[in-house]
């Protein structure tokens, strides 16, 4: 019976794949074996480390030594320096970059580790139904060092030096947006939190209302205390049943603690908070449409200014803040303000978490320092492109955001750069495409996506995305010219200028970034009536070439809609009448057989 | 202190704190294109969604272009009205509204008066760059409006007319995007909702969505028809507003030329509403003063205050709204409706013509009226006591048809016996001169003494609520009015709640009154033409040598000839009616 | 429970808790027992978590081993759900993901009972707030 | 809309719903939740009986209950299907997922299949991006579904018959 002393983690991630870590792990097993280790030492393939490009890396436990960049002829000397000889294999360590020394301990390179977890401290980490775990975790312990030793005001000019900019999407200064709330003169003032997450591929507000909860009703809380307030609501999806129960629970465990209610911590302050339910409407992420919303109305945005800070719900003044924003409050109290700004770039302190989803491989919840660059959470966290492809864009910040292809890769990530670069935070949805995507597609499928949630309140929004809309159909559908590229752009802009809330300001946003970024891609359709990327489906034609085609009738068994015909061992066909270019038996074809035209 | 500077156009203007940049501009003579945005001066009535996105302006410094309507001038603001971007942007607007609008403006009701019409006129569009699918609907007749959504461009006017204004609750926005709209509820017909009719949604819809039902062609063929006598009845709020629709100023009176056109018009009499007005008084004035004696006699099941009851939408928005109050209104007719059944009985018998060849046409401010004339209480064997009810638009429109010009026509009188009328007859027309006309009758029966004043000024004004205590000799009568049935609402949940201290309330559903109806010529947001016609109103009663009804002579011959007294058996049999509850509880 | 007071009350509270937590993972001591936290986010239900908590609560009952399993968030690696976390006593805790009942068992078998690594751990790639 | 005449039992349940939330009109949306949550859907009559209750205008109410995407006004089918249409699911293939479920039961976005077993919706990320594209049949969840796979899907759910707890109008 093996009794394992030590483990040799290697790098199963997909970026290490790529680069011969199945071939390390063999090597390593051999030697194991070879030196009679097998016993002692269990060779193992882990997922990813996140640090792909100095991969493959192999991790030694219980000594956390970390080779970097190991090659599969390295494993011998791994196995007889290392765990014969129990020296460690100095040029396989990493080195820091500045000092050029090496680095023997993962405990002492945490730097590797390009996610630094704020907002989500205690997501997986506690059990988000128990509130004596989350106060174990320092949990209200910033509600009671405010209500304890600061002033309304000094917990606002905390929150001010630690420069946070509403997660949202928006990004005003917390700070500032409290401080206006807290000036308005007003008998019944509101927190509100905002929980509408309606981001195609964004869950971060989900994962931390499931994962956390106590966290943003101790922000709300400090909030309440900041600005005068007594009573919070929370609006959430009614999509997110599980993250409603989480907080419902939280709500009754905290109110049980007296941690919300009546004289909290002994003090006169007193704050309660309550459940609002979204009913499937996108626009009512715009704070003016969700205040509407609450009062049981239509989520129709109205103009701003008044603000909500000084007329909001039912007329009084509101804050309105998002999810990530209050989860982060908790840790800029305890830990300082300065703990905060020291994490980010010159204008956006902090970190921001990211849904990372779409052709990528590790689809995940991820928390990084402003001014991160995509690069690191594309190719190191990520793990890169799914299936080997080719990297084409990522797109951020949902239908208000943009495409950003290859060049912007290394572009520090933060509110001003992601603008800068036609683009924006928004609330943190990041959906990595690959070269099959097509990006009028995309660009169409984000416009797909305006136009339902639209509100039909302004003209712009209302009529003019359909007109975008209708433009790109046509031009997926081949019939678009070079002339509707000019339109596109200009009826762009003024939707963008004229539209009544942010919704419409943003929503030309996936087609200026694609204009912009993937020009040839438009040319293409629109001259040469072709998809490059294969996708548009008007444009595509899927054929067998006989030369090819073995007659093995896997395309013909899954074809979904009966449109390939051929006897078993002879030459297939695709009937392009009845073919719906699913492409199915493009991806099943063991033979190269099928092309796409 | 509270004055703001900014420049508009390179031009400095200062202004008071609150003031939006539309009125800013406004001020200095640069008037920015919009086409949602919509407000009655003084009346409390104020349309700005922000949606329709006309009136961008660029303001310095700001991302986006900003709208006038709802941009609040600021200190050291700079606006440029005319920059290209912000023509561009406004040009591109209209011409995505116009991607979305039918283009048969050539034979649209509204063709004319259209705001979108012109508003592609003054900017200049000749061409719309971004065609595509339209918004379609189902089209809605009612008894009295029309809906063509179609030509709805969301500018919410009668959403908030129907709401805001009116509390009626019929018309709400419904679905979102692109198939956003103005519906009553499941997208039902006007006539199965709880809709009055008052017509303000048409008085302010600017494009052709919402307009009244065409009765004209009915009328000309009654008119061509010689086994037919049709007689016609102008109410009192047309003569203060037809001229408008011949390019007249407002508030210009051109009774003599009404009355002149509409005898042109082949009418074989014409007749005047303000008689039916002055026979109103009468009956309404003597329930009001029977109701008031009981009251005070000690009487428990006596009811007050009275309401009036001249109004259709009004009375369909209480039927519909408050069921339970619906034996408080008085029970006379209207004097549209006193006065059909006046002219198919004693005037059809004086003239000795059957009640079938009878044709009773009316001109009226309003629309709700051609629904007043349909219902099945006011007509005898299905022949009603009134056949149509025209709105004054749609008189201008026969005017028109007939080749008459209309300002060169002189000034004729009305016909006899049912054309002679007093002052208090004309003075229904506008909010407080129904209360005011009763009160110059009520108080010299009441009291047996001459007034020694007839201009009750403290009951006039534009205030949507408004009160007044006159003394009846001794006697303190406290009077209320509500004009908007907003505000009529206001007074119907104080009676619920009992806490209503007045004898008697007129209410009628227009801002305004009549002279504000949902049939008058378009007053395309300008309140002062409202003003106008009321003042119009009261100018002709101050000239007028009877002012109180119970001395109309005609009046008196028709007590004398046929009806008896006021409240007389026949009198209550042909002059007053009964309300239904329409709710659906 | 009593209602927190005063900032006292929390601390005390607090430290009660993290010594408790600490008895726990330390590993030497009466509370020699495995933990289990298995991510219970809405992807993690949605691909099996729930199923896979009850069989492990089952199965080690069934063999008699000493554990504690909790429901926690989402660990953030949605492309592996469901995901546990398990912490062997004296040990640093170790992330498994794609855990199917198969998974499962053998996570139990080999890495509980035999301190035996399986392919495909999830290594913790990001930094906390902790110190 | 074939108008359906409200049980007096169902009258009730839509008045202790009002009465809970204090038949405030500002818990408009509130009310609605709980009364789909109970009934299914809203039709029209019972859209009358909640602007009765919060002496509000029925067209409110439509107005309201037409501009969320969350509230039905048809009864839902017996296993409401869902294809997540967020971007994470449409970058991998939640449109052919869409079309063969379409295709599988003859019906649009919207609708009900005759039998009233199934409807088809769309709707905008579940959150469980990690596993997309991503369909639900009630409350269960399809992570990574293929086109190929729908069919069985289906099947899985075309011979039972769990009646849904729902109170009957």
């Amino acid at each position: 019976m093996a009794d394992y002393k030590m483990h040799l983690l290697v790098c199963g991630g997909t970026g290490c794949k790529a680069s011969e870590s199945e071939q390390v792990r063999d090597n390593l097993l051999a030697e194991v074996e070879k030196h009679d280790l097998s016993d002692e030492v269990q060779v193992v393939t882990t997922g990813c480390f996140g640090f792909c490009e100095k991969g493959p890396i192999v991790k030694v436990v219980p000594d956390n030594t970390f080779y970097v960049q190991v090659r599969p002829e390295d494993a011998s000397t791994i196995v007889m320096e290392h765990l014969i000889k129990g020296r460690k294999v100095t040029h396989l360590l990493y080195k820091d970059p500045e000092s050029e020394e090496p680095i023997s301990d993962s405990k002492h390179m945490d730097f590797y580790k390009k996610q630094v977890r704020i907002a989500l401290r205690n997501c997986g980490f506690i059990n988000p139904e128990a509130i004596d775990e989350y106060i174990a975790r320092d949990g209200y312990a910033a509600l009671a060092k405010c209500l304890g030793e600061m002033t309304p005001q000094e917990v606002i000019d905390e929150i001010k030096r630690s420069g946070q900019r509403g997660r949202g999407g928006g990004g005003f200064p917390t700070g500032l947006k409290w401080e206006i709330t807290s000036k308005s003169v007003a008998d019944q003032k509101y927190v509100v939190c905002n929980a509408d997450e309606g981001d195609p591929g964004a869950f971060m507000d989900r994962s931390i209302l499931e994962g956390d909860p106590h966290s943003v009703i101790e922000a709300m809380a400090i909030c309440g205390y900041c600005t005068a307030s007594t009573k919070g609501l929370v609006y959430i999806r009614a999509e997110y049943p599980l993250a409603i129960q989480r907080l419902k629970t939280a709500i009754k465990q905290a109110r049980e603690y007296g941690l919300l209610g009546e004289n909290i911590f002994g003090t006169s302050f007193s704050f309660d908070i309550s459940l609002r339910y979204g009913a499937g409407a996108f626009v009512c992420g715009e704070e003016t449409a969700l205040i509407h919303s609450m009062e049981g109305l239509r989520g129709e945005p109205t103009f701003k200014p008044p603000f909500p800070s000084e007329a909001g719900y039912l007329g009084k003044p509101t804050t309105v803040n998002n999810v990530e924003t209050l989860a982060s409050i908790p840790v800029i109290i305890n830990k300082g303000a300065d703990f905060f700004n020291s994490i980010g770039t010159e204008k956006s302190k902090g970190t921001k978490v990211f849904a990372l989803a779409g052709k990528i491989n590790n689809v995940g919840l991820i928390e990084v320092p402003m001014g991160t660059t995509l690069r690191e959470v594309i190719f190191d966290i990520g793990g890169g492109i799914k299936g080997g492809k080719k990297f084409k864009a990522v797109q951020t910040g949902g239908p208000s955001g943009g495409c950003l292809t290859n060049s912007f890769l290394d572009t520090p990530i933060d509110y001003d750069n992601l603008i800068a670069a036609g683009s924006m935070m928004g609330s943190g949805g990041m959906i990595v495409m690959d070269e099959d995507d097509c990006m009028v597609s995309i660009a169409k499928f984000y416009l797909e996506f305006t136009l339902d949630e639209s509100c039909g309140k302004c003209t712009p929004c209302r009529i003019g995305n359909k007109r975008l809309y209708e433009i790109l159909d046509k031009i997926t559908k081949g019939l678009g010219n070079e002339e509707d590229l000019t339109r596109l752009r200009s009826l762009c802009k003024v939707i963008k200028d004229t539209s009544l809330c942010g919704l419409g300001q943003t929503s030309p946003n996936p087609i200026l970034s694609t204009l912009d970024n993937f020009y040839d891609e438009y040319l293409a359709h629109v001259r040469d009536h072709r998809c490059p990327a294969g996708q548009c489906k008007s444009l595509v034609k899927y054929t067998i070439d006989k030369d090819k085609c073995t007659g093995c009738t896997l395309c013909f068994r899954n074809c979904p809609v009966g449109a390939i015909t051929g006897e078993k061992r002879s030459v297939h066909y695709i009937d392009n009448a009845i073919c719906i270019k699913c492409g199915v038996c493009y991806e099943k074809c063991k033979f190269d057989a099928i092309s796409v035209s | 202190m509270n004055m703001i500077n900014l420049t508009i156009d390179n031009r400095p203007v200062s202004v008071e704190r609150g003031t939006t940049v539309l009125q800013a501009a406004a001020q200095i003579g640069i008037k920015i294109p919009s086409l949602c945005y919509m407000k009655l001066e003084d009346l409390n009535i104020e349309n700005k969604p922000g949606g329709c996105r006309v009136c961008v302006v660029e303001v310095e410094g700001r991302r986006n272009l900003a709208p006038a309507c709802c941009t609040d001038a600021a200190e050291g603001m700079v606006v440029l009205t005319h920059s290209m971007r912000a023509i561009h942007a406004r040009r591109t607007v209209v011409e995505l509204i116009l991607s979305d609008h039918p283009t048969d403006c050539l034979k649209c009701a509204k063709a004319g008066n259209c705001d979108l019409q012109s508003m592609a006129q003054h900017l200049g569009i000749r061409e719309i760059h971004y065609e595509g699918e339209q918004s379609t609907f189902r089209e809605d007749t009612s008894p009295a409006i029309i809906r063509e959504l179609d030509k709805c461009i969301r500018c919410r006017r009668c959403e908030m007319m129907c709401n805001e204004v009116q509390s009626v609750g019929a018309l709400s926005a419904i679905n979102r995007g692109f198939n956003a709209v103005i519906s009553p509820a499941f997208e039902m017909n006007l006539d199965h909702s709880v809709c009055t009719y008052c017509g303000q949604c048409v008085a302010v819809c600017p494009t052709g969505a919402l307009t009244e039902v065409d009765h004209t062609g009915a009328v000309i063929r009654a008119l061509s028809n010689p086994d037919k006598t049709v007689i016609v009845q102008t109410a009192p709020a047309v003569r203060a507003a037809l001229g408008e629709e011949f390019g007249a100023e407002p508030g210009t009176l051109v009774t003599g030329k009404l009355a002149a056109a509409l005898r042109r018009l082949g009418f074989n009499y014409v007749f005047d509403t303000d008689f039916a007005a002055d026979l109103t008084i009468l009956e309404e004035g003597t329930e009001l003063l029977n109701r008031l004696t009981a009251f005070l006699g000690g009487d428990k099941e006596v009811k007050l205050p009275m309401l009036t009851s001249c109004c259709p939408a009004w009375v369909k928005f209480f039927e519909h709204q408050f069921p339970d109050l619906k034996d408080i209104p008085s029970s006379a007719r209207s004097p549209q409706q006193m006065f059909g059944a006046i002219a198919k009985s004693y005037f059809a018998d004086k003239i000795g013509v059957n009640r079938k060849d009878l044709v009773v046409v009316s001109i009226m401010p309003c629309v709700a009226k051609k629904y007043e004339c349909s219902r099945e209480e006011f007509s005898v064997n299905g022949n009603p006591d009134v056949d149509f009810a025209l709105t004054t638009r749609e008189l201008a429109q026969l005017i028109n048809l007939a080749n008459i010009d209309f300002k060169s026509l002189p000034d004729e009188d009305f016909d006899h016996p049912l054309g002679e009328s007093t002052g208090a007859g004309v003075i229904f027309g506008t909010t407080g001169g129904v209360i005011e006309a009763a009160v110059r009758t009520a108080y010299e029966v009441f009291t047996g003494k001459k007034l020694s004043r007839i201009d009750f000024t403290e009951l006039r004004g534009m205030e949507g609520l408004r009160h007044a205590t006159i003394d009846f000799d001794g006697l303190p009568i406290h009077i209320g009015i509500a004009h908007g049935l907003g505000n009529a609402r206001k007074l119907l949940e104080d009676i619920q709640a009992g806490k209503s201290q007045f004898h008697a309330i007129e209410i009628m559903s227009c801002p305004g009154g009549c002279i504000g109806g949902g049939g008058q010529p378009y007053h395309h947001g300008n309140a002062e033409i409202l003003k106008k016609r009321q003042m119009a109103l009261y100018r002709e009663d101050a000239g007028k040598p009877i002012r109180k009804s119970h001395e109309n002579p005609y009046i008196t011959k028709l007590y004398e000839e046929f009806l008896g007294s006021p409240m007389s058996e026949k009198a209550h049999h042909l002059l007053h009616t009964e309300y239904f509850d329409r709710s659906k509880k | 429970m009593n209602k927190i007071k005063t900032l006292e009350d929390l601390k005390l509270l607090r430290e009660g808790m993290q010594a408790k937590f600490k008895l726990r993972e330390s590993g030497n001591n009466a509370e020699n027992i495995v933990r289990i936290k298995v991510a219970m986010s809405t992807c993690g239900i949605a691909s099996g978590a729930k199923e896979i908590m009850n069989f492990l609560i089952e199965e080690l009952e069934q063999q008699a081993i000493e554990a504690v399993v909790t429901q926690t968030g989402c660990m953030g690696y949605c492309y592996a759900e469901p995901t546990i976390e398990v912490t062997v006593p004296g040990k640093e805790p170790i992330v498994f993901g794609e855990v199917d009942k198969h998974r499962a068992a053998e996570i139990i078998e080999k890495y509980i009972i035999h301190n035996e690594l399986v392919d495909g751990i999830l290594p913790m790639n990001y930094r906390t707030i902790d110190n | 809309m074939p108008k359906i005449k409200l049980s007096q039992r169902t009258n009730e349940i839509i008045r202790e719903i009002c009465a809970s939330f204090d038949n405030s009109e500002g818990e408009l949306i509130n009310v609605l939740h709980e009364t789909q949550h109970k009934l299914g859907y809203l039709p029209a009559e019972v859209q009358e009986l909640i602007a009765n209750e919060l002496n509000m205008s029925v067209a409110k109410v439509y107005g309201v209950v037409t501009f969320y995407s969350f509230f039905n006004m048809i009864p839902q089918g017996e296993f409401p299907i869902s294809v997540c249409m967020g971007t994470a699911c449409y970058v991998r293939g939640a449109e052919q997922i869409l079309h063969e479920i379409k295709r599988q039961l003859n019906i649009e976005v919207g609708q009900s299949t005759p039998d009233g077993k199934f409807s088809l919706n769309c709707l905008r990320c579940v959150g469980a991006c990690g596993l997309a594209p991503v369909v639900m049949v009630g409350e269960k969840v399809y992570g990574r579904v293929a086109p190929q796979q729908v069919r069985k899907i289906i099947a899985e759910y075309q011979e039972s018959t769990v009646k849904q707890e729902k109170h009957e109008m």
